[in-house]
């Protein structure tokens, strides 16, 4: 057991892999020397040289294109896009290419390469650097997409990610990156499929996923004072969806709020909540409700605060649970 | 301002030194010629032998014309099949025979080609069955033939992409020691996208082996060269990237084999991507959906039955009496009898598994895909069993 | 009143708008002469000129970054996307530029500009011509998507889109481009924001959009056999959404199915479930279900009809509302 | 296959014409000379004076170089904020100020800038306020400066797009019958990127009056410009597209300024896009954040402050008279105030106004906008009324 980044757990996943399989290469964006503006490629590039661990033109189109042409040759690139925004130049490969090519050739060809997205903020980065662009690749069939939350996620989610047969967009939680935890490598945490229940509650499930998680479990805590104990379930694989352990919980508790830092609009907690309501349905004691970003473009630094969901946010929509079995006013008056 | 006068200080001694003399012409090399690569007249006859481009072997060239016999008449063939319903729709690539022939003959089976739609020829000239390059347009399935086991891409439609999977393919194969190269076909229109742009420039910066091959039919869709570029030619575009480039009469079929032969030595030799650019035209609509009528007038297709490849190669061939009517005879027996094969197997209504739907999205389906199999599981067997009824 | 096709009514609608304001410029892959490959620019360069309606180089990101500029230069420009997954090229200029400019410069810039989008599928087309792409510009704020699903509307919402202040993303539903029905032009349907009954009903609510509203009406009336009385949503403008018509419609009818023909993982639909489950909660008398393509990137042609929402499958669904008001067995189970 | 023997009949007769004569260089006139263009020494002693590029008059020299110092002392000062928390990030151009002010001094205030990131001289030397200029980095809102009104863009971040940009607004300028030029900056990695290949062609099909200022400063973060291309000089991409294109010392301002004012003038005049590579280097690492230890030693810095723009200028200033230590000082005293003041006002806390972030998604906020505003507002009353209780 050591004390560990999330950062220095993706870091050891990427070295543990690139040891145990020769045909794991690691390129992008400043990833060579510099170990990659978050340093998760960090020493990569000394330790495996600069044919396993390389820096590309700059052009992340150009980075999944040749991703998808190593793998035809029988790579496993890991590529990194630098910043969430910064995949969307790759958009097309990643919509037409990556996510078909095993479906178009009926599996003659497939494309086991894994896209690192550092996605979301709460880091006081500027525009185009902390967008949720989770939802863009959940919603594009043949992709799997993962986020973890914890450090042995990150690291067990991400060795997985790269054994998986299937391309992988695995998307990190940049403000999660110097959070640090008790972590014992090489860990192997619950596999792709699996959502974990991080808090044990009996009144109401807060689903999250991601940077949404250490606030689902703050706002848990906070909540005891008000008399609610809050079970927390930790989705970490949005696809594959576990809708088993969601929809169980949500069937002890009655109650369920999803929240997502993503604005809410045709995100992925808006498929997480029609997805409850139609398994829970006779359970609920009252609708699904969710909490995410405001329908807005990522606000600059100073105003972030405001867009993300926030702890009392939370607790403002778990008060709003029907614990009277009253309908909802504001909803009432429409 | 401190820094100013300590860094003029600084500046004066080390810097007396002349301007470096002017440096070799950095373009050397990388330019193509002026003018189109060219060994045979329209006519056939042959022009004076180059240094650069040497003449194929004849018998390759007699092969080269038997696959744009039978290729041309596959073309044909498939363009009577979508006037039966049997083809939703066919690009054809009729007067591109040299092209679509010389691209698949300068490589070897264990080369990968990046094909487009457009190249249904090229990969028949491959040796895939037709009925696997049709059906993709017969609508059965996306790629039909075995694309890992041909070496061959599926045809790739979102334009340009292909050229960057080229780079990461032939980058690949280097990479484990293989001698691959990789030739991605690309059209005049598509070389705006800026998937062109950013494929050829990573095979230059890692020095992939592939040949980048566009085929300048002077059309995209309904839109004129004059609208992609304003370059004096698209060969022009490689010395931007470091790549060697040459253009050529892509109507003259020794001429493209000759160019491509050397591109792809350049290639598997190890020094890097090679740009070609081939003067060509497509004798036939975008597709049989499309309206030339509204883009470009008889006479200017016209004009360019006088530069048919096939023609041109045959012409050629007699001449230097490796062909004669007999031989000609055969191989138009043989065209006849492919399509005619073709004919037949294209009656037959393919057999489609609607389960199959869900076999290849993922290695292994979702359990949310397992959910709506079983769904549609169910909806086939009650409409059998209504069928059953009536 | 004339009979005309979806197909003309957009043509109809592009040349009045250039006709009545000269700010409007038409451009993009074979617009011009050819009229485009579904003939809805046809004849506008003929009759205004190739500097008003013209082709462009064959470049995505270069047709909508070009449109950006020419905005900020005060032209109103409508560009044509070929087909949906052709789009994909331009997405970083849509989700980094087009959605974010006038927040970017508060106001300063505006983007008025016009991204066709033929969408959908239903018409035997080969792969990256069918994709319903409509979820990633609707999960994008700033962005207007809006699609019609009649011949009046596709001429009102188009002229609409030109006139609007903001970018608009404007879904042409591919396989309706043909159907023809009586309009008057120029006619101005509801605006956007506005969602419309397209059938009364009181038993449970049908809530479409493009190319899923004929399935609907047409479900609807095979409905009535099985004694089912159905109202038809049509939900035309995504963003802005209607939330006062449609819970209003499912607060009547206590039953809500949602159709959409894109694969149903984080699309528009589940947006629209979530939002109807927590509006309509104690109105409903069975969990608001979805019928949607399946998650796959789209089918061969022959293939197709297996993957579209069909009459039988809006059928089974509505089957599945509870009549008996028992919880649905499939979930019990689990 | 009965085409063939006809198309040759008919291919016979007409095609017995000789090969066209060889045409003129295509390329001439297009490509860049070899080495990059110098007017003076890197000591600031004047080289010989060239037809091409005539000198720039002396009072816009002057000019030039009061706006390089200070913009550099703006962009220490700017440094320096970041170390005081009072700027998140600062991407420094220290070393790139003939570039920065050069660019913006050849265009005209109606002309249209676009810069990225890395132009924050450019902007003061355009005149806007510099704590509009940091409103980005401070990060109290996106663009802090009129854009409209300073027909300036936002700085751009996603790399190369505001090339199409440039083109497209360049574009609608010369439609609607005005004379604007667009100059756009972009960096060499940001050249690798497909849409500086789709923004230049744009410009270059539709005749756009677009200046493309490359400031080649041999990095991209951490990767070397060997590994964005092998092509001999990114000047050399011009001519892919049928842009004149020249390379220049960008560290020499007369140079600079000399050429970027004939690609205006070109471009002005009609004759459609011009690309500018200028050679020069940041002193400082890529932002306050980086570590540039990673990847560039010392000695590769401390080598270039021998080509110091500033120095440079200085030196020939004076030696042409213009310019004495008493006007030295004046402007160094113009610079510290112009520090000084900014600095004071970045001690400012800026007010932000929360519910701001609703005013313009739209011209009009959407319902649902409407309704999470109304949230907002009640999450701050509820906020506030706490604190009152406290
Ligand atoms: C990214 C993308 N945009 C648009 C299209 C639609 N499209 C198909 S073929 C074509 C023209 C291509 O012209 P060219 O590259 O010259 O090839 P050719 O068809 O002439 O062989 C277009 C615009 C596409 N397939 N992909
Ligand atoms: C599309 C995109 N990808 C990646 C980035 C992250 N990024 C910001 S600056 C930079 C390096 C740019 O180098 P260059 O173009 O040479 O400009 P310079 O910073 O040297 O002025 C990168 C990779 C980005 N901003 N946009
Ligand atoms: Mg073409
Ligand atoms: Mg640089």
């Amino acid at each position: 057991m050591a004390t560990m980044t999330m950062a220095k757990a993706l870091n050891a996943a990427l070295a543990d892999a690139m040891l145990d399989d020769e045909r794991v290469v690691v390129f992008g964006e400043d990833v060579g020397q510099l170990g990659g503006v978050f340093r998760i490629t960090d020493g990569l590039q000394a330790r495996f040289g600069d044919k396993r661990c390389f820096d590309t033109p700059l052009a992340e189109a150009g980075i999944v294109g040749f991703a998808v042409g190593l793998a035809m040759s029988g790579l496993r690139p890991v590529v990194e896009m630098q910043f969430d925004a910064f995949a969307y130049p790759a958009f097309e490969q990643i919509a037409s290419h990556v996510a078909k090519l095993r479906n178009r050739t009926r599996g003659a060809l497939s494309v086991p390469i894994v896209i690192r997205v550092p996605y979301a903020g709460g880091i006081g980065g500027v525009e185009h650097h902390c967008d949720s662009s989770e939802a863009y690749y959940a919603h594009t069939p043949g992709l799997k997409v993962v986020t973890p939350a914890t450090v042995e996620d990150a690291y067990s989610l991400l060795r997985e990610a790269i054994e998986d047969p299937d391309p992988v967009v695995f998307m990190e939680p940049k403000k999660l990156y110097f959070s640090s935890a008790e972590a014992e490598l090489p860990a192997r945490t619950a596999p792709f499929g699996t959502a974990v229940v991080r808090r044990a509650g009996t009144d109401a499930t807060l689903v999250a996923y991601g940077p949404a998680v250490p606030v689902a479990l703050e706002a848990a805590e906070a909540a005891r004072e008000e008399g609610w104990d809050l079970e927390v379930v930790d989705v970490r694989s949005i696809v594959p969806f576990d809708d088993a352990t969601v929809t169980a919980s949500v069937r002890r508790t009655g109650r369920c709020v999803v929240i997502q830092e993503a604005q809410g609009f045709a995100g992925v907690g808006a498929e997480i909540a029609a997805r409850v309501q139609e398994r829970c349905f006779h359970a609920l004691h009252a609708p699904v409700l969710r909490v995410a970003g405001l329908d807005i473009p990522y606000p600059a630094p100073m105003l972030e605060h405001t867009h993300l969901p926030s702890v009392d946010r939370v607790l403002d929509t778990v008060a709003r649970l029907q614990w009277d079995d009253q309908p909802d006013s504001r909803w009432v008056a429409a | 301002m401190t820094t100013t006068p300590q860094a003029v200080r600084r500046a004066s001694p080390r810097t007396r030194r002349k301007a470096t003399p002017a440096a070799p012409d950095p373009s050397a090399g990388l330019l193509p010629q002026a003018e189109p690569v060219r060994l045979l007249n329209p006519d056939g006859t042959p022009l004076p032998a180059r240094e650069d481009y040497p003449e194929p072997p004849v018998e390759a060239l007699r092969e080269m014309y038997r696959r744009m016999v039978v290729g041309r008449r596959f073309d044909v063939q498939a363009t009577a099949l979508t006037k039966q319903g049997r083809l939703a729709v066919y690009p054809s690539s009729r007067g591109q025979e040299a092209c679509q022939v010389g691209g698949v003959l300068a490589l070897r089976d264990t080369d990968w080609v990046f094909p487009t739609y457009r190249e249904s020829m090229a990969l028949t000239a491959r040796g895939i069955d037709p009925v696997e390059v049709l059906t993709l347009l017969r609508g059965d399935w996306h790629c039909g033939y075995d694309a890992a086991a041909r070496h061959t891409a599926p045809q790739c439609t979102p334009l340009a992409t292909q050229c960057v999977h080229a780079a990461g393919l032939a980058y690949g194969e280097s990479y484990q020691g293989r001698d691959t190269v990789a030739l991605a076909f690309i059209g005049d229109g598509a070389t705006s996208e800026g998937d062109f742009h950013e494929g050829v420039n990573f095979a230059a910066v890692f020095k992939a082996p592939v040949v980048y091959f566009v085929q300048n039919n002077k059309y995209a869709i309904s839109v004129p060269l004059s609208r992609q570029t304003a370059a004096p030619s698209l060969a022009y575009k490689g010395v931007g990237y470091g790549v060697p480039s040459d253009q050529v009469d892509g109507n003259d079929p020794v001429a493209v084999l000759a160019v491509l032969t050397r591109a792809v030595e350049h290639a598997r030799s190890g020094k890097g991507p090679f740009l070609v650019e081939a003067h060509t035209y497509r004798m036939e609509p975008h597709t049989n959906a499309d309206d030339q009528t509204r883009y470009r007038d008889a006479e200017e297709v016209e004009a360019w039955r006088d530069r048919d490849p096939i023609a041109r190669l045959e012409a050629y061939l007699r001449d230097r009496g490796v062909l004669d009517d007999a031989a000609v005879a055969v191989i138009a027996d043989e065209a006849e009898a492919y399509a005619a094969a073709l004919r037949d197997r294209m009656n037959a209504q393919p057999a489609v598994e609607p389960l199959s739907l869900f076999d290849h999205v993922y290695a292994e389906p979702t359990p949310q895909l397992v959910e709506q199999r079983e769904q549609v599981r169910a909806e086939l067997a009650a409409a059998r069993e209504e069928e059953g009824d009536a």
